[in-house]
């Protein structure tokens, strides 16, 4: 097992035909993923790579084609959209890769998604990937292993080092999400513990966090309350001044809240085993396992 | 983007929202004429327009009983320097009477996933020290994004700050027009602080400070064309220019790393072993060799920085591109503190090759990337 | 038993210092409800009548007075907001006898109401009254008498007309709806009818209804597929022109829907006992009962 | 509330919709004028300004082939009655070289209810003739009025009538500003039709038609004010001035009623018992004397009427006031049609006697009363 997608994954890709869109669908079809369908506004009755169909809009792509997950690389200022889309096609998972998405746009996106029941993984996130199954967004195969340990992280780049730490040293990964950087995202830490701690291949969890707003406190209250597997936690930007955002939109320390300290303490008074740097991250599980 | 004072008052204003008249001087002779022309001679108040919190604690911020008083107060503070920044405006307003003095604010929460709308009575203070000590002066609304801040729910908040029909409904609609303007250019904040009620009972904004959503300036020109770029730090506004995201710092490690969670993360890890980061620097997703060159320049022109340290994680971006653009910027500069890379995954073999040739050694392992560069700091600043 | 109100009901009267608002909470305290609280902006701290307790907003009045039930006499410019404040502060009935509110505006608060659990009786209707327990409205209480038949109407005057048949010649009822003129209403024929069919005190019911979309066509339908109790019909518009609003701005002709023809056929199908004239419904009545 | 084709034209316009220029004539030598400016003397299309139906079967859409047949098209069809309806105004717009015919329409669906737009490629014809005998051709959405039309949701529907993405988004940026204009004017119904395409492939609005919801037009004076009241009745116009709803009819017997539901049902019982309603009139809820006085004036103007029958159901109206009114306007006017009264409930005994003392009986059964009026309207026409 895994969380989120595993071999039953059907995939639509919105944005197929678009410079990342085409590099990554290429990339996931070769990584086994289960690529169904593209869409391109446009470009309705053509063949990507002269296999895959691309329609219109997600509604013929969907009725065609039956995709459970779409993943979206379409450009900033059509992200919403082409979330709002997916939803209204009744895509029960949605992956936006999609950087620079305006928060306003997610406080109406965020409640469509809502009443629909559908997952939204991001914006400005990776992916996920479930490795040796399937792969969802843009985190390197070739770094991971199929494991037992779930990996959750607002980060990128971040990710792929501690997801490299725990490859070269033989832990392999159940499922890594990359949850995104921006201050409001469709799924939350606690979101994907809790699938982690419902998932029984999943023996232990790495989360990856950072400095601003309190998901990761509320993760850490999840895994105090509800969570019997082991937890080890790390948070970027203990260096971070307060009020600039550093990088992802989310990551801003606002006044004294956010900040990495404050993070780290909640974490700690959690149960979870703190990481001081990347590095740490097996040594933490090894003692935890 | 942080706007001026001036800027979110007559955004405000559009709005509809009352907002005294004020006028924006950069010399003291246009203060004293303005102050003449808005207050007949009459007491103004003169604010400097910085990006920083707390100008009234630093005298920047200043009552003058005339006109003449107004040009002597901008002669003060026009060239001041507030948290950093220097002072190149002053706002003059005409000194208004204040009878009481509230707060209105929006911002975006990222508990309830919306936008909170928060009023105070406790007004013309920080509202965080508001909150820290008698949070119960301050009621908030999430505003549920699909029906807008509805009449009846502005009227509530209304009824909260004043018992009077007029003035609640005055403040209900200030309320309703913020809300509009939240959506309207597209902020993460906007306050008003004072919300101030006159001799006279009307209401008015006194203050006003607007932050906007940098996601939100690519579809509202007219919003990102307020930007002030002689507010930012030089370096800071150049590297927007490039497409890096970069932010100034204190220490002697400048910094270039490829994502925001592992830009942190290195800083994080500079400081771990004991070196201050000089930069936080995110040259982001894409392989574009001159984005290295122009992160290069942008670190290199700090005097504080005594060595470089690159961490990149390859995926979407190849490090044979990064290694190209560190060989081309290195001939264009002429590099005058040590370099450490760290290059790993996509196309790592190549990469390496490049900077051999060039006549870089290369690291794979980041702990020990960021040891390295620490000691060369170390080393030069001695 | 009766429907929706009865002895138990709280009722917050918003607009009590109004004109029409005033007379009615007193015609309604003297018919025996149990007015709680009225809401009139500025008036916050008075009470009305020297007992009633007048509050600024719905939320004051609520959180001090414990209203369960909520009727609106506002004019139409605030009648829309008064309903999303009255649902906002939790009210599960709201009766709004406003008329003259756009339909755009209820194209908003309907789905508000909905998500709430929130039921609207209105507007542009008489409201209810279960003669003898309550009355929220304006209906005369005294061509009522306690009875075992309910009565739901789209009118006003003519469902007065038909209760004052029932009345003189015996037949009491339990509760008399009037769910209102407008296109878009808070409460349909088909969710009385629901609600008289599990009322064990109620016997039969009479539905009045007139020209205009499709709501007692889909009555109809319900009464055939789940209800055991008889039901007499009346269809008000025979003569009605198509394309002209018959007064209620929901009694309109378009094209060839909506007709009383249509409807009357409709209900005879489902086995409902359509009168000719309102002077009928006693005759069918006993003919059923 | 009916707008004219051409004042529906403009309104859509003004939210941004492409809409081929033309003006309106009241006057041969106007639509000579119009035609010479805006077409340079080619071919125009004359069309009656009316609220009516099939205009065109009618005879009151032509096309000119220059600018003088225009003229004499003007003078055919100004003057001309099309449903009982004076032509004042026609439209005179350049004959648009078509390829395409489509239909876009949003109107207030009471199943959903929710704004439902509707959009066919078989457009040019009654919209209602397509979705009697081929539905499959109308593509319908209900749109969320919380979340308004959405991008995606207007560009699926602009692929249901163009198969190419710029006329696909032409469509859905109409269909966007059609839905804010729909809910900027306040309107129960707004369709293009034809929406279509030109030769070199544009996407516009060729003919409109707006209905505004009667409930919208106090809180929005500008569109109230596009009111024709030439091109009511003239009745209709009166009896709305004095807040009365009344609607003409053909028959004999005029009705006097408190109450829509209850007119409604006293109408069909006048029909029931063999006679004809000369009017649907409801004098509302209000007990004012004044108001009676108003529908018996308006109810006498009509030739036809042989007989008025009032129906009275007392509840917050006052039987006493109606006696009232009805003695007082016997007084002002000289009534030359009997009178039949029905009245019950609130204060019907004064009434009764307010009644008697003036002359009048009055009865207390509906069917009765009507039966009476039926008599006589057949009695006073024999």
């Amino acid at each position: 097992m895994s969380i989120f997608i595993d071999r039953h994954t059907r995939l639509l890709v919105q944005g197929i035909t678009g410079r990342d869109g085409s590099f990554h669908a290429r990339q996931m079809t070769a990584y086994g993923t289960n690529v169904v369908a593209g869409v391109t506004p446009g470009k309705g009755g053509q063949r990507f790579d002269g296999a895959t169909p691309i329609y219109h809009t997600v509604a013929d792509a969907a009725r065609e084609t039956d995709p459970n997950t779409a993943v979206i690389y379409v450009p900033a200022a059509g992200a919403a959209s082409a979330i709002f889309e997916a939803a209204d096609a009744g895509i029960g998972l949605i992956v936006c890769i999609t950087e620079g998405i305006p928060v306003l746009d997610m406080t109406r996106v965020l409640p469509y998604l809502h009443e629909r029941g559908a997952r939204l993984i991001g914006p400005n996130c990776p992916g996920l990937i479930s490795p040796g199954k399937s792969k969802v967004g843009i985190i390197p195969g070739n770094i991971c292993t199929p494991g037992r340990i779930g990996v959750v992280s607002r980060s990128g780049t971040l990710t792929y080092e501690i997801i490299h730490q725990l490859s070269t040293r033989g832990y392999g990964q159940s499922t890594c999400v990359g949850i995104g950087g921006d201050p409001l995202i469709g799924t939350s830490f606690t979101d994907c513990l809790g699938a982690f701690e419902a998932d029984p291949e999943t023996q232990a969890v790495v989360m990856i966090g950072e400095i601003g707003g309190t998901d990761e406190q509320q993760a850490g209250e999840f895994v105090r309350r509800a969570m019997t597997k082991p937890v080890i936690g790390f948070i970027a930007g203990q260096t971070a001044p307060p009020g600039r955002r550093m990088g992802h939109a989310g990551a801003i320390i606002s006044g004294s809240s956010g900040t990495a300290a404050e993070k780290m303490a909640a974490l700690q008074r959690a149960g979870i085993s703190v990481m001081k740097r990347p590095a740490d991250v097996v040594e933490l599980l090894e003692q935890r396992l | 983007m942080n706007l001026h004072e001036y800027q979110a008052r007559e955004l405000l204003a559009r709005y509809g929202i009352p907002v005294p008249q004020g006028e924006v001087a950069e010399t003291p002779e246009q203060a004293l004429a303005i102050a003449q022309r808005l207050a007949g001679g009459g007491p103004v108040m003169v604010k400097a327009q910085v990006h920083a919190g707390g100008r009234g604690k630093a005298g920047g911020v200043k009552r003058a009983k005339d006109a003449a008083e107004a040009a002597q107060h901008a002669a003060t503070i026009l060239g001041m320097t507030i948290k950093g920044l220097t002072v190149r405006k002053v706002l003059v307003v005409p000194a208004a009477e204040i009878a009481t003095e509230s707060y209105a604010g929006i911002v975006v929460d990222r508990e309830s996933r919306r936008p909170a709308l928060m009023v105070s009575a406790a007004g013309g203070v920080d509202i965080e020290e508001v909150a820290a000590h008698t949070p119960e002066r301050i009621h908030r609304l999430a505003v549920d994004p699909r029906y807008g801040l509805l009449p009846h729910q502005a009227l509530t908040l209304g009824f909260r700050l004043y018992g009077e029909l007029a003035q609640a409904r005055a403040a209900a609609g200030i309320l309703e027009k913020l809300y509009a303007a939240f959506y309207g250019v597209g902020a993460s904040l906007a306050e008003i602080n004072p919300l101030a009620t006159t001799p006279d009972g009307r209401v008015v904004a006194l203050d006003a400070k607007i932050v906007i959503d940098d996601n939100e300036l690519d579809r509202r020109p007219d919003i990102a064309a307020l930007r002030d770029a002689s507010a930012e730090a030089p370096s800071e506004a150049r590297a927007r220019e490039a497409g890096l995201t970069f932010i100034k710092l204190d220490g002697a490690v400048g910094c270039c790393v490829n994502g925001a969670g592992l830009a942190m993360a290195t800083m994080d890890l500079v400081k771990y072993y004991g070196g201050e980061p000089a930069n936080f620097l995110d040259i982001g997703g894409s392989s574009n060799p001159q984005k290295v060159v122009n992160a290069l320049r942008i670190i290199t022109a700090d005097p504080n920085v005594t060595a470089i340290l690159f961490n990149i994680f390859g995926g979407i971006t190849r490090c044979d591109d990064v290694a190209n653009g560190i060989v081309e910027a290195t001939r264009q500069l002429s590099l005058k503190v040590p370099l450490v890379i760290r290059l790993t995954g996509t196309n790592e073999a190549e990469a390496v090759q490049i900077l051999t040739a060039a006549g870089f050694s290369a690291l794979t392992d980041m702990d020990e990337a960021v040891q390295r560069a620490v000691a060369a700091a170390r080393a030069r600043a001695a």
